[in-house]
């Protein structure tokens, strides 16, 4: 994108964005259509590709046993990477994580761990073994929220997934033992209007973004600010408040309002 | 293991028998061009980007286009979790498929620039190197790269002392002999030829008629996904 | 494990109160700008280089400064010895930090340059992120790198249904909630707001504002430390 | 070498190539001289020097007891690894193998392994352990063909190589079980005339390489085509038949037939 | 420091050198101010801050119990590293350490170790593991003469230690079994003349340093001529002899004349 | 371990003696200059490539070449097979010895250019610094790098109390001290000077007058094997 093209776009986003409107027609609350698909990866324990608009992902979970950390054996272990693959956008290059994958895989991670959407205590095993839950996001497809995405892609690959225990000769295979529904919704804020679902022009444009992980009561999980942009205090009140309603609205839509069991 | 009974395979083929095949053209949005290709077990996502300019700057070449290529495994696309990032064998395998595409790109037309070929191995089941060619190909067609021809790519091998076409993961991992093969099928060169195991030299000529036919069939699925493609279009 | 008792902290401290804090402008001699913090059981030592060339050099910005930020754990800074190096964690706190840090500096002033920050944790108990961006903050002002305001941080969080400011470690590991926030007071926009643990939004709003309170006492604090130094060098 | 250079020689050698000669004399299927010496290293387990032309690798190898893999605990493990040291050729640069040293040793490793030149089934241990066997190859001169003779460093090393069952008090040392005699012949084609070993400058210039790898009865073990040229099936047919029979006379010449007992 | 600056200065620095002057009015064979703070990272099982002069490096040493050498189970293991941050200096860079960081530790470790200043042999557990003792110098501040200070502070900070016995249920915690008490000297020579504890300045102009590391009898432990430049037999004679008996009055003024017990 | 028994060392060498040493010159095909060195049980291949450009180029100089030194050991010269690539033992030796070699290169004569010296260690025996570079010395000869003079090395010792020279493996790792001594024996400027272990001064002194006569008796080999390269050119 050159400097005058993007130029243009800005101004034009900004003057859509003082009548409420955005580029695609959609209102300032709307995400773009999201699609889940499970089950695509047979070689994974648990998969799942999701769509928001153009922004594509796939999530792997893979399920293994394997030794605790020391400092509590009683607990299984979740393992989140991110891969933004060259295949996924002009910007992404090859070679390991860099800040941005990172960040991406840690929030995800920790939308995972402290919602309690995997009840821990339960993956142990009878040879003091855990199982080791990895949580693979490949980004395929990058036209902006990825945040959102890639813990949606998460959230459903895991409860997709199921323990191996037929392989490894643990008894019959059965489902990890999912306790909390977290989603992300992120938005970000152009002169005043808050927009969820940001397009890549719009992430682009704006300086920066909030995600606001909550769970089924809608009470947060997580929060992380990126893009070196400001909030105030009162647009961070707002788009909480926004955001946690909205995520149920989406929990609501896909997962028809209950994970568990 | 028992590979061949009454004359059929594993999975119940013929020994000149290819696994089900499907291509999608054009199944990403921000790449130049892209291809989903579906082959058995398989499934693989080849992107393209560029011509574009070439980082850093000493790679350039000042008459041609440079060519990249990276074959990638997701790490859930195996049984057991593989680390993430490039190992010996990817390596390899990235340099021999830049091989087997560069000889059909015409490069003269991009001085300075680099064509980035970009394949991304959801799920393994055996052959994943030629169905990646096979969508890079594809993919590079969609992103409108100048190309002389397509290349086709197929493993041929050997089990139970019978050639056979296009190894599934059992045939690949216990049998005889595994030979990928990629060519343009209109002017016969072969870009890619690699070989292990054990093959008599009666068995190696078998074995390169036998890859020729599959070039031949995957071609012409190449084709037709891509027809398919515009002629879609065009109605649009 | 009971974290309140009598209204009181495990460390005797109110919910609202801040540990103790100290902070040692220009503590270091090559440095461009340095700042050394205790916070707490932290220990700190923030340097800025800069503004200066940018190596390499297509990292350069034709019409701003750049900022680069290295937050780094000395090995013997944690009860166990951890391995010298970036670590996935060490990466994401150095992004955020910047981002706490870039919106006040005024990037316009240096094109083609760089301004690096450089943090050091030489002892670590919870909150290093953010007495590592108060550090740093100092050390840009002493620096002398021109900016629109101050950055002040500290960590918000939840232990036994009680909102609190600033946990100590055993607070961070083993309660409910922990929230670091970054801002200028004076403007009162935040630059870094994160979460994870468990919040209702009442409490959430409870937390924002408790935030608010802890920046504007460091941000005395800073402001303090500064005016020393510079009416200690007017004595002289 | 400079453009200008390089295009002359290029021409002189295609002139050369029709009328079925080479710039060193050589008929086309004549390999430059061979000489191999081995047992030079004696901190190695065993080790050979191969020199073919001024083309030099010493290949050292190591057999030490380790853990096998764990899904073929009753096999030995082959680990073979190139190093194009910066010392061998102004175009080598430090640092970990590129992609020709990765391939190079791959093909080596493959031709090894393949055509079952160890028997692997031979290398376990009273204790659960294996030999594990390091095949490296330091190449010291790189004047073209570096593929044939890291491939027959490694046969002439394993060959030379001793189990060193005293050292770790496995009984009295013995040979490695050798079992093949895998050979490697690289051609190349110039305008449809097949030479074989190809000197740095023929393969310079030729786009494409096949090597061959066969063993004592002339059946294949192993191929690569490598270089963005092409080949066409009859040039393919043509190389394997010469490159097989080839294989069989430098076997002859170097091991007198045979490397069994 | 631009060219002509370095330039001047260096004419300035070699004036004084012939009048057997110093820029910061010290005798040749004069420290900077030494300053050694102990104790200042409760995390760590002993620690140093060291100053000469505005030279400022931190040493922390971390006691841990481990596995030890295989061919040395009886004997406990040093392991040295220090980081050359880019806090310290506008010369150094983030990465891995580089060849002078690397020489640095390297030297640091050889004059404990080969001084014998740690008896490694009362490191053992009665569990069959050793103690590990990990020797980090972090230098904050680089004024030159970087070795001296970097040995001083790994000394001063293992006499600083303790073996965390009690943490690990080894009974109560002890000192660390400090034998021997080597302090390293460095010199340079600007035209024949030796001046002792190089500034930043000094070092950068004179070609070469020589390190030299001396025990408590004043025999030596360590020795080390780092840089371009070369020295003469005598030289390096003189400086020997100069260093020894310095290292000696620096260990009598900051730990007392001796460290044993 | 007894070292000394009348007068005579575990290899029957006399306290002042260097074990048997031979140099050949020009080994290599590629290389500009080149030198295999035995000494004792050491076998080691020196090369040298330039002066030649300087990639990547922000490490040119303007008035000079700058001089690169890389000692590294194959995986098969050592007992146990060792990983390949430097670690930091070969990343000291290649600065210690690329500092021993500097001094006498004449590098205002190649500025913005790089003189690379190559040194594989195909057997280690104790001492490969020093052969590395008495071989590294000989191969810049060889190569027609103008130089002030020939740097020679060895390394002198203590065993049962006695001073010795160049040690052998099991000297140098259950002796008293090694110290490994370079320099120029015509001007007697020392360029490499190592030790540890434990030397009281008049230890030391004997050290480096016996280091001054191997280097000396080393030297001789250095320049009997280039004449005699050289002698032996103009016969042909």
């Amino acid at each position: 994108m050159n400097d005058v093209i993007a130029e243009i776009k800005r101004d034009y986003i900004y003057e859509l964005a003082k009548r409420s409107e955005r580029a695609d027609g959609r209102a300032l609350d709307e995400y773009r259509p999201i699609q889940v698909e499970v089950g695509l990866i047979g070689k994974a324990e648990g998969s799942a590709r999701v769509k928001i608009g153009n922004t594509q992902v796939l999530v792997g979970v893979k399920v293994q046993p394997g030794e605790p950390f020391p400092d509590a054996p009683d607990t299984g272990v979740i393992i989140t990477n991110v891969e933004l693959v060259p295949l996924a956008s002009p910007s992404f290059e090859p070679g390991p994580p860099d800040e941005n994958a990172i960040e991406l895989a840690r929030v995800v991670d920790r939308g995972v761990r402290e919602s309690g959407a995997i009840d821990l205590s339960q993956l142990t095993l009878p040879d003091g073994k855990v199982w080791l839950i990895f949580i693979d996001v490949h980004v395929l497809d990058h036209d902006g929220n990825l945040m959102d995405a890639a813990a949606l892609g998460a959230l459903a690959a895991l409860v997709n997934a199921k323990k191996p225990c037929e392989r490894y000769g643990y008894g019959p295979d059965a489902p990890l033992p999912i306790k909390e529904s977290p989603v992300a919704v992120t938005a970000v804020d152009l002169d005043g209007e808050i927009m969820l679902d940001p397009s890549l022009d719009e992430e682009t444009i704006a300086s920066s973004k909030l995600t606001v992980i909550s769970g089924l009561q809608g009470a947060l999980a997580g929060m992380q600010k990126s893009g070196t942009g400001t909030l105030s205090v009162e647009e961070i009140a707002r788009i909480v408040k926004l955001a946690s309603s909205k995520a149920m609205q989406i929990r609501d839509d896909l997962f028809g309002g209950s994970t568990d069991g | 293991m028992e590979f061949m009974k009454n004359g059929k395979r594993i999975d119940n083929r013929l020994p000149n028998e290819l696994r089900p095949i499907k291509f999608e053209v054009g199944a990403l949005e921000r790449a130049d061009g892209s291809c989903y290709v579906e082959h058995g077990g398989n499934k693989i996502m080849a992107a393209v980007y560029g011509p574009r300019a070439v980082h850093p700057r000493h790679l350039q070449q000042a008459n041609r286009a440079i060519i990249r290529y990276r074959y990638n495994m997701a790490s859930f696309s195996v049984e057991e979790r593989r680390r993430p990032g490039p190992d010996r064998r990817s390596i390899e395998i990235s340099k021999v498929s830049r091989e087997a595409i560069d000889p059909v790109i015409i490069k003269e037309f991009y001085p300075r620039s680099t064509i980035d070929i970009f394949v991304e191995i959801l799920q393994a089941d055996a052959g994943t190197r030629s169905a990646g060619i096979n969508a890079a190909s594809v993919a590079l067609a969609d992103a409108g790269v100048p190309m002389r021809g397509l290349i086709s790519s197929c493993a041929v091998g050997k089990v139970d002392d019978t050639v056979v076409l296009d190894l599934v993961k059992e045939e690949d991992n216990y049998g005889q002999a595994d030979m990928p093969v990629a060519m343009d099928v209109r002017t016969g060169e072969v870009t890619l030829l690699q070989m292990d195991g054990h093959l008599t030299l009666d068995e190696f000529e078998q074995a390169l008629e036998l890859g020729k036919i599959g070039c031949a069939s995957i071609a012409k699925m190449q084709r037709e996904a891509l027809i398919q493609k515009y002629r879609g279009e065009e109605d649009e």
